[in-house]
């Protein structure tokens, strides 16, 4: 099992759309946006199989998500994480001083993480802020 | 005996469709069917009508457990709250009417706040963009009609707006388009191959973050001067072709997205890609517009426009209103520890803050107005639902090419529930007594 | 309502013909009344001039382009908003001020009514939420209809009763108030990255040309007996040499004769007249045609204008003439919106810096003081800025004084980098009328009522009238020693009354009023082929559906003042 | 010249706006007047000596008054806002808008300046002796007049959008510059003496940038020009020579379009 470094990328999806109207308490939220895309050609660099759920890596945090193949690649290189606390976990805030983060162009490295839960939404960001 | 309701609004994205029908039942309180909406359209509507909802405010007590509170305490303890900061943050504004953005304005002006809208983490770069160069813009209705260039750059409505393309952009005949899709052509610009790019004549899978130096090559193009052999991994001649097939529309358009509101160059990208959009009217017509995400954002920036004149990221706490963005922006506000309270209506900066920014208000004095259990909801201090706006409640909104839609009031909320307006009403009514304001 | 009496002023009163006698004026129930009670609160205008409540009949105040406008120059606050006071809210905007400060300042120079010269009719929900906005100030505004494809449709087959049923149905769904047309052809020719220049161009695709789109609008104007006449920009707006196509766009009206019930005589009304009387072939020979063009609406009567005077301030223009917005930002390279609105107009927006050091600029700014002081009858030409396009208009009180002093109009000639060439080019140097406080209230207050078709409302301090009065620290018994004095004087009320309430003491705000909107109401025959084309048009082309395009409820029109019209007898 | 220091006694426990701290707001001031000027905390007005130690005291004119600031400026903005002429000394770091609006005097920050330092200013010197933030030297949102004239000096690292419509005077930078670099100029001088990363000159009407180090990224709409000898701030080099940007408008002068230049050290 190695480790790979991509660019990731987060953004909106039809499935992560459904899941916050849904209700982003509930699990569905988490099987549409607690996942990292990734080319095929990454998954054989990774070594690991899919829907295995990995660590993702960033100056700026760390999350575990699970692994999925892409939907819409071809993109070698190139990771995915549909907008939310997930990939929220660990995109670059700077703003640059526009007020906007840098949710697209973040590097990170991704670890198999096979026995580390995801984590619910709420339940991700209330650990991560030391709230209760 | 069931009431069929026509012409409903949706109240989820900048698209803002108005063809959708409802199914209620005989007492308007139970919503059955939902007909023409999207699948998230429709996911909207029916949650409404979940049974697990919260309907009341609960205070958030130290042992994680939440205490049960009535809208008068929650509209108390909201205008102590703002009334005691010296720097309170008022965030959101997005998925709410403008009405409610009005009297949420009165508040802000009353207790000197900032206030921002979901543009911040959305469309505040084009914002900025817009400032710099302007806006050659129309109508979803002159696309329709007449477009016969359709660029996505950057966005990938397929997912994000997905009645986009056949309401409006790609599959509708109008009245100088009556081949529809067939007399149209489809330029998509994505480091992916998104959903939407696969549809595309021309797919240019554009290296991420470098969507400014392809579009100055394409300007480049337009002027027939010298090219380098590559841009952000696309060859030249693919550029020149692309250009070509721009300048040869009739009337194009160039819709654009969070890829280059969110990467690298934010909003030099839309600056360029509207210097793009200008040079092309020496050719032919063109025209561009931001695909806004929230139903209402658009709307939230037109009421701080005409009362504050700044379209978000306004500071008001010097006692008028000022802006700039790296100064009086939410994620520099927050990540730079400028504020002192958090109240947020509307959005969930919980979920689609960067966590550091988030780490910050969960510290803070906090309110969270949401219809949802959302993680904003999650960290702040008090929770006050109220009805969903657009399912049990009206009031105008504004769609993504800055056309006012009023929306619909298609369901009674459950029983007692208060809308974002009630209940703001009660803060500002509250903050005046404190603040001694006229 | 409190009842006042408003002591010992000199009035101007073109209505009742009274130039400045000492006069009192009371107000009772919000009416000019004969007498009041004993108990009356006492207004003392000792040395000071009373005037009705001014009338705005041209600025863009309100709506989509006008937003815009703010929200893409937070430069043009910079440094100039200005904080709560009292009941005051925030404001900002030195060319475009937030709908609170658009409001105020109007009221604090004893305007209380205006209208919203360009309103998009897809977009009247957001001129209405503005105008809702605006303090004090009754608003009408101008729904367009110049590039309109009902209208192009119907009158290429001069179907007038048609034309006319679909205008009626568009005001009361959009609470319009009056016909707009602004370049008529040219913008939707714009839609194409075109233009029409000429009166005679070719609509493209629609088999029109613009001088029948006018013509037909008038007749269907009359047909209906609407208060405002067809209010006019014509095409090639700021073009050297555009007089021509001026003269070509007013010859249009000749025959035509007003029929309406509310004592409006003219059925064209040519608006920032400045703008369209230009000689020249270039930027370098350009000239004034101030002459040619006020020459010909002075010898005809059917004809109201207003100037659209260059104030020399940074400034923001706007306007539906989309084409006209894409040459100026080819001109001064600055930034450039345009907003195409399907089946029904466009628009732009351009800042623009009137410099007292280019030629140009200063030319532009002695033909819109050469209109008015060459028009024979001040009932027919009302003063304007085209706010904000020939500069803000917060600028009125330096407009009238140039009006009302020669010795003003020297100075800033003199003060100019090419005094030679604005004295050879225009005809400002030798003309040495000095505009009267009564011809000033002829231009600013009855005259523009009466073109509206306000007459018996507002404009004049009749009994019966609504109370709407504004009070000035001027006497017009002194001597000006310094035309500053007039500027001054007319920037800031001693007292402004709207509707009978007291909004305005000692130049500051002391009520909100009660802000009305202003929409006319006209009856006709059931048309069942227009209600036809309406629902056929919104099926196929619109964006929207038909349900949800009327400015409906409380939050669009609060307070609603109805100007009822029946055409079904015609 | 008269002194006046001011020194921080109580931070701020949010951030304070101290847009009297100029020689223009200074002058013909005692201490305990300036004591008296305001200053802002979030939506609290009070008092400068609230928070200041304030000794010596202001000339008669901006012109002989020198302002000294000692103390943790770290969250203090606004410092030299508008000033015209005189002297102003940060011996730390200060926030933004340091020296914003300046039309004269001398500015010296001994740390770090935080982002729209400078910003559309028109004379005098502005010098950083450690880092300066993003926007140095810039146009305010939707302004197409940034800087206009005067120095700007930073001897560490500039961030982004350093000189965005810059119109004239001159900027040296002898660290590393961020991302976009004199975007949309039409005049002015902009030197980094360290590397620069990409978009440098993007959508450039006029002006002329120098770069010693490396650029990341060239944009495609500068296209080389050849090799050239230069003297640039008192260094003799070989320079690559680009002209730009190709994709934008451009003046002429006698017939001939006057492009951007931006040279890069061999």
């Amino acid at each position: 099992m190695a480790t790979i470094n991509v660019n990731l990328i987060s953004g909106r999806s039809i499935q992560q759309g459904v899941a916050i109207e849904g209700g982003k308490e509930k699990p569905a939220y988490r099987t549409a946006a607690g996942i990292i895309e990734l080319d095929i050609s990454d998954f054989k660099k990774l070594g690991a199989w899919k829907n295995t759920n990995v660590r993702v890596t960033s100056d700026h945090g760390s999350v575990v998500v699970k692994a999925i193949e892409t939907t819409q690649g071809p993109h070698p290189g190139l990771a995915f994480i549909p907008m939310g606390p997930w990939a929220n976990s660990i995109i670059d805030p700077n703003t640059y001083s526009t007020g906007m983060p840098t949710f697209k162009g973040v590097p990170v490295k991704v670890d198999v993480a096979m026995n580390e839960p995801v984590l619910l939404g709420i339940e991700l960001v209330q650990k991560l802020c030391g709230v209760k | 005996m069931t009431k069929t309701i026509t012409d409903v609004i949706c109240p989820f994205c900048g698209t803002l469709c108005d063809d959708l029908e409802v199914v209620v039942s005989d007492d308007g309180k139970q919503l059955l069917e939902v007909y023409n909406a999207c699948v998230i359209g429709t996911e909207k509507f029916l949650h409404s009508q979940s049974k697990d909802r919260v309907t009341r405010p609960r205070l958030h007590q130290p042992d994680g457990t939440w205490k049960e509170i009535s809208y008068d305490e929650a509209a108390e303890y909201t205008a102590q709250m703002l009334a005691k900061a010296k720097k309170p943050l008022m965030y959101g504004w997005s998925s709410t009417n403008c009405e409610a953005q009005s009297v949420g304005n009165e508040i802000a002006e009353i207790t000197r706040a900032c206030c921002d809208n979901t543009a911040a983490v959305c469309h505040g770069t084009t914002l900025i963009a817009v400032q710099d160069i302007g806006l050659p813009s129309c109508t979803l209705g002159e696309i329709k009609n007449r477009a016969d260039r359709i660029i996505f750059w950057g966005c990938n409505p397929a997912h994000a707006h997905p009645r986009h393309m056949s309401r409006y952009s790609i599959f509708p005949r109008g009245f100088f388009t009556g081949k529809g899709q067939m007399s149209r052509k489809m330029i998509v610009v994505d480091p992916r191959v998104t959903d939407t790019a696969k549809m595309a004549d021309v797919h240019l899978q554009v290296e991420q973050g470098k969507d400014y130096e392809l579009l100055n090559a394409l300007r480049v193009a337009f002027r027939s001067e010298w090219l380098p052999d590559f841009v952000a991994g696309i060859p030249k001649e693919k550029i020149r072709e692309a250009a070509d097939m721009m300048k040869s529309g009739r009337f194009g358009i160039i819709f654009f997205g969070m890829g280059v509101t969110q990467s690298l160059g934010k909003n030099h990208n839309i600056d360029e890609a509207i210097a793009v959009t200008k040079d092309l009217n020496e050719y032919t017509k063109f025209s561009i517009m931001p695909m806004r995400g929230h139903y209402n954002v658009t709307g939230s920036g037109e009421v701080f426009a005409w009362q504050f004149g700044f379209p978000y990221s306004v500071d008001l706490t010097r006692g008028f209103a000022r802006y700039n963005p790296g100064d009086t922006s939410s994620i520099d506000l927050l990540v730079r520890g400028e504020v002192d309270a958090m109240f947020t209506i509307g959005s969930d900066p919980g979920a689609h803050f960067p966590i550091s920014a988030v780490r910050q208000f969960a510290h803070l004095p906090s309110v969270c107005i949401d219809p949802h259990l959302t993680p904003t909801s999650g960290v702040s201090k008090l929770h006050v639902p109220v009805a969903f706006n657009g399912v049990e409640t009206g009031g105008n909104c504004y769609r993504m090419d800055n056309v006012p839609i009023d929306c619909r009031k298609v369901v009674e909320p459950p029983e007692g529930m208060l809308t974002d307006e009630q209940f703001l009403i009660k803060v500002r009514d509250r903050v005046r007594q404190l603040k001694g304001a006229a | 309502m409190s009842e006042y009496i408003i002591k010992n002023g000199h009035v101007f009163d073109p209505v009742q013909g009274i130039k400045g006698d000492k006069k009192d004026i009371a107000i009772k129930d919000g009416k000019i009344v004969d007498k009041v009670g004993s108990g009356a609160k006492v207004i003392d205008a000792t040395g000071k001039t009373v005037m009705a409540g001014a009338v705005e009949i041209h600025a863009h105040i309100a709506g989509p382009k006008v937003n815009m406008g703010r929200i893409y120059r937070p430069e043009d606050k910079l440094f100039t908003c200005t904080p709560t006071k009292g009941m005051e809210r925030m404001g900002g905007g030195n060319s475009i001020p937030t709908t609170f400060k658009t409001g105020y300042e109007y009221a604090k120079m004893g305007y209380t009514t205006a209208m919203e010269a360009a309103m998009p009719p897809l977009f009247s929900r957001h001129v209405h939420e503005e105008i809702r906005d605006t303090p004090i100030i009754d608003e009408g505004a101008f729904p367009v209809f110049g590039n309109n494809w009902f209208v192009m449709e119907y009158l290429k087959n001069k179907e007038i009763e048609n034309t006319a049923a679909y205008i009626a149905w568009l005001i009361r769904v959009t609470k319009g108030y009056a016909v707009k047309v602004v370049n008529p052809g040219g913008t939707e020719a714009w839609a194409w990255g075109l233009n029409c220049l000429s009166v005679n161009d070719p609509v493209p695709y629609f088999d029109i040309t613009p001088a029948e789109i006018i013509t037909g609008l008038i007749e269907a104007n009359e047909y209906l007996g609407l208060p405002h006449s067809l209010h006019i920009h014509p095409n090639n707006l700021g073009n050297p040499g555009c007089y021509e196509t001026t003269l070509d766009t007013l010859k249009l009206a000749e025959g035509f004769k007003a029929k309406n019930k509310f004592g409006r005589e003219q059925v064209m009304h040519l608006t920032h007249s400045q703008f369209h009387s230009y000689g020249g072939t270039n930027w370098g020979d350009f000239e004034s045609k101030a002459k040619e063009v006020t020459d010909y609406v002075n010898s005809h009567k059917n004809i109201t204008i207003d100037t659209g005077n260059v104030t020399l301030d940074e400034t923001t223009t706007m306007t539906a003439d989309g084409p006209f917005e894409h040459h100026l930002t080819g001109l001064n390279n600055l930034k450039w919106a345009n907003i195409d609105v399907e089946l029904e107009t466009g628009s732009g927006v351009v800042p623009y810096i009137y410099s007292p050091n280019i030629s140009v600029c200063a030319i532009q700014w002695a033909i819109g003081l050469e209109i008015p002081l060459m028009m024979k009858d001040p009932m027919r030409c009302y003063i304007t800025t085209d706010h904000p396009n020939a500069g803000p208009f917060t600028r009125y009180p330096r407009v009238i004084k140039w009006l009302m002093s020669a010795k003003a109009r020297e100075a800033q000639v003199n003060a100019f980098k090419h005094k030679d060439k604005v004295l050879s080019q225009t005809s400002i140097g030798s003309l040495d009328r000095e505009i009267s406080l009564y011809e000033l209230a002829q231009m600013t207050r009855a005259g523009p009522a009466k073109s509206l078709g306000l007459a018996s409302m507002c404009g004049g301090l009749k009994p019966g009238m609504d109370a709407d009065v504004a009070v000035y620290n001027f006497n017009p018994d002194k001597p000006v020693a310094n035309p500053d004095d007039i500027e001054l004087a007319f920037s800031r009320c001693a007292h402004v009354f709207k509707s009978g309430v007291e909004v305005v003491t000692n130049g500051e705000i002391v009520s909100n009023g009660h802000k009305r909107t202003l929409w006319v109401n006209v009856k006709v025959k059931d048309n069942p082929q227009v209600m036809r084309d309406i629902n056929e048009k919104f099926l196929k082309y619109y964006s929207m559906t038909q349900a949800n395009y009327e400015a409906l409820g409380h939050h669009f029109v609060p307070n609603p003042y109805t100007l009822e019209v029946d055409a079904t007898q015609v | 010249m008269e002194t006046v220091i001011i020194t921080m006694k109580n931070p701020p426990a949010l951030y304070l706006e101290a847009d009297n701290v100029s020689p223009d707001a200074f002058a013909g001031k005692t201490a305990a007047q300036i004591a008296e000027l305001h200053v802002h905390e979030g939506n609290v007005t009070s008092t400068f000596g609230k928070y200041f130690d304030v000794s010596g005291h202001a000339g008669a004119t901006a012109a002989d008054t020198k302002i000294i600031v000692k103390g943790d400026v770290k969250k203090v903005k606004y410092l030299g806002f508008k000033m015209s002429a005189g002297e102003l000394v940060v011996e730390g770091s200060t926030d933004q808008y340091a020296g914003a609006w300046m039309t004269g005097g001398k500015m010296l920050v001994k740390g770090n300046a935080d982002a729209f330092a400078g910003t559309a200013m028109k004379g005098g010197e502005l010098t950083i002796e450690g880092n300066a933030g993003n926007y140095l030297g810039a146009a305010y949102r939707g302004d197409w007049r940034g800087m206009s004239g005067g120095r700007i000096l930073v001897k560490g690292n500039a961030g982004s959008d350093i000189g965005m419509y810059m119109l004239g005077g001159e900027m040296i930078i002898n660290g590393n510059a961020d991302v976009h670099v004199c975007t949309h100029a039409e005049g002015g001088k902009v030197i980094i003496k360290g590397n620069a990363k990409s978009k440098v000159g993007g959508q450039m009407v006029d002006g002329t940038i120098y770069v010693f180090g490396s650029i990341d990224t060239m944009m495609p709409g500068f296209k080389p020009a050849g090799e050239i000898e230069l003297e640039v701030d008192g260094v003799k080099a070989k320079f690559a020579h680009y002209i730009g940007d190709m994709g934008e408008r451009h003046k002429k002068k006698k017939g001939q379009i006057v492009y951007a230049n931006l040279y890069k050290k061999i």
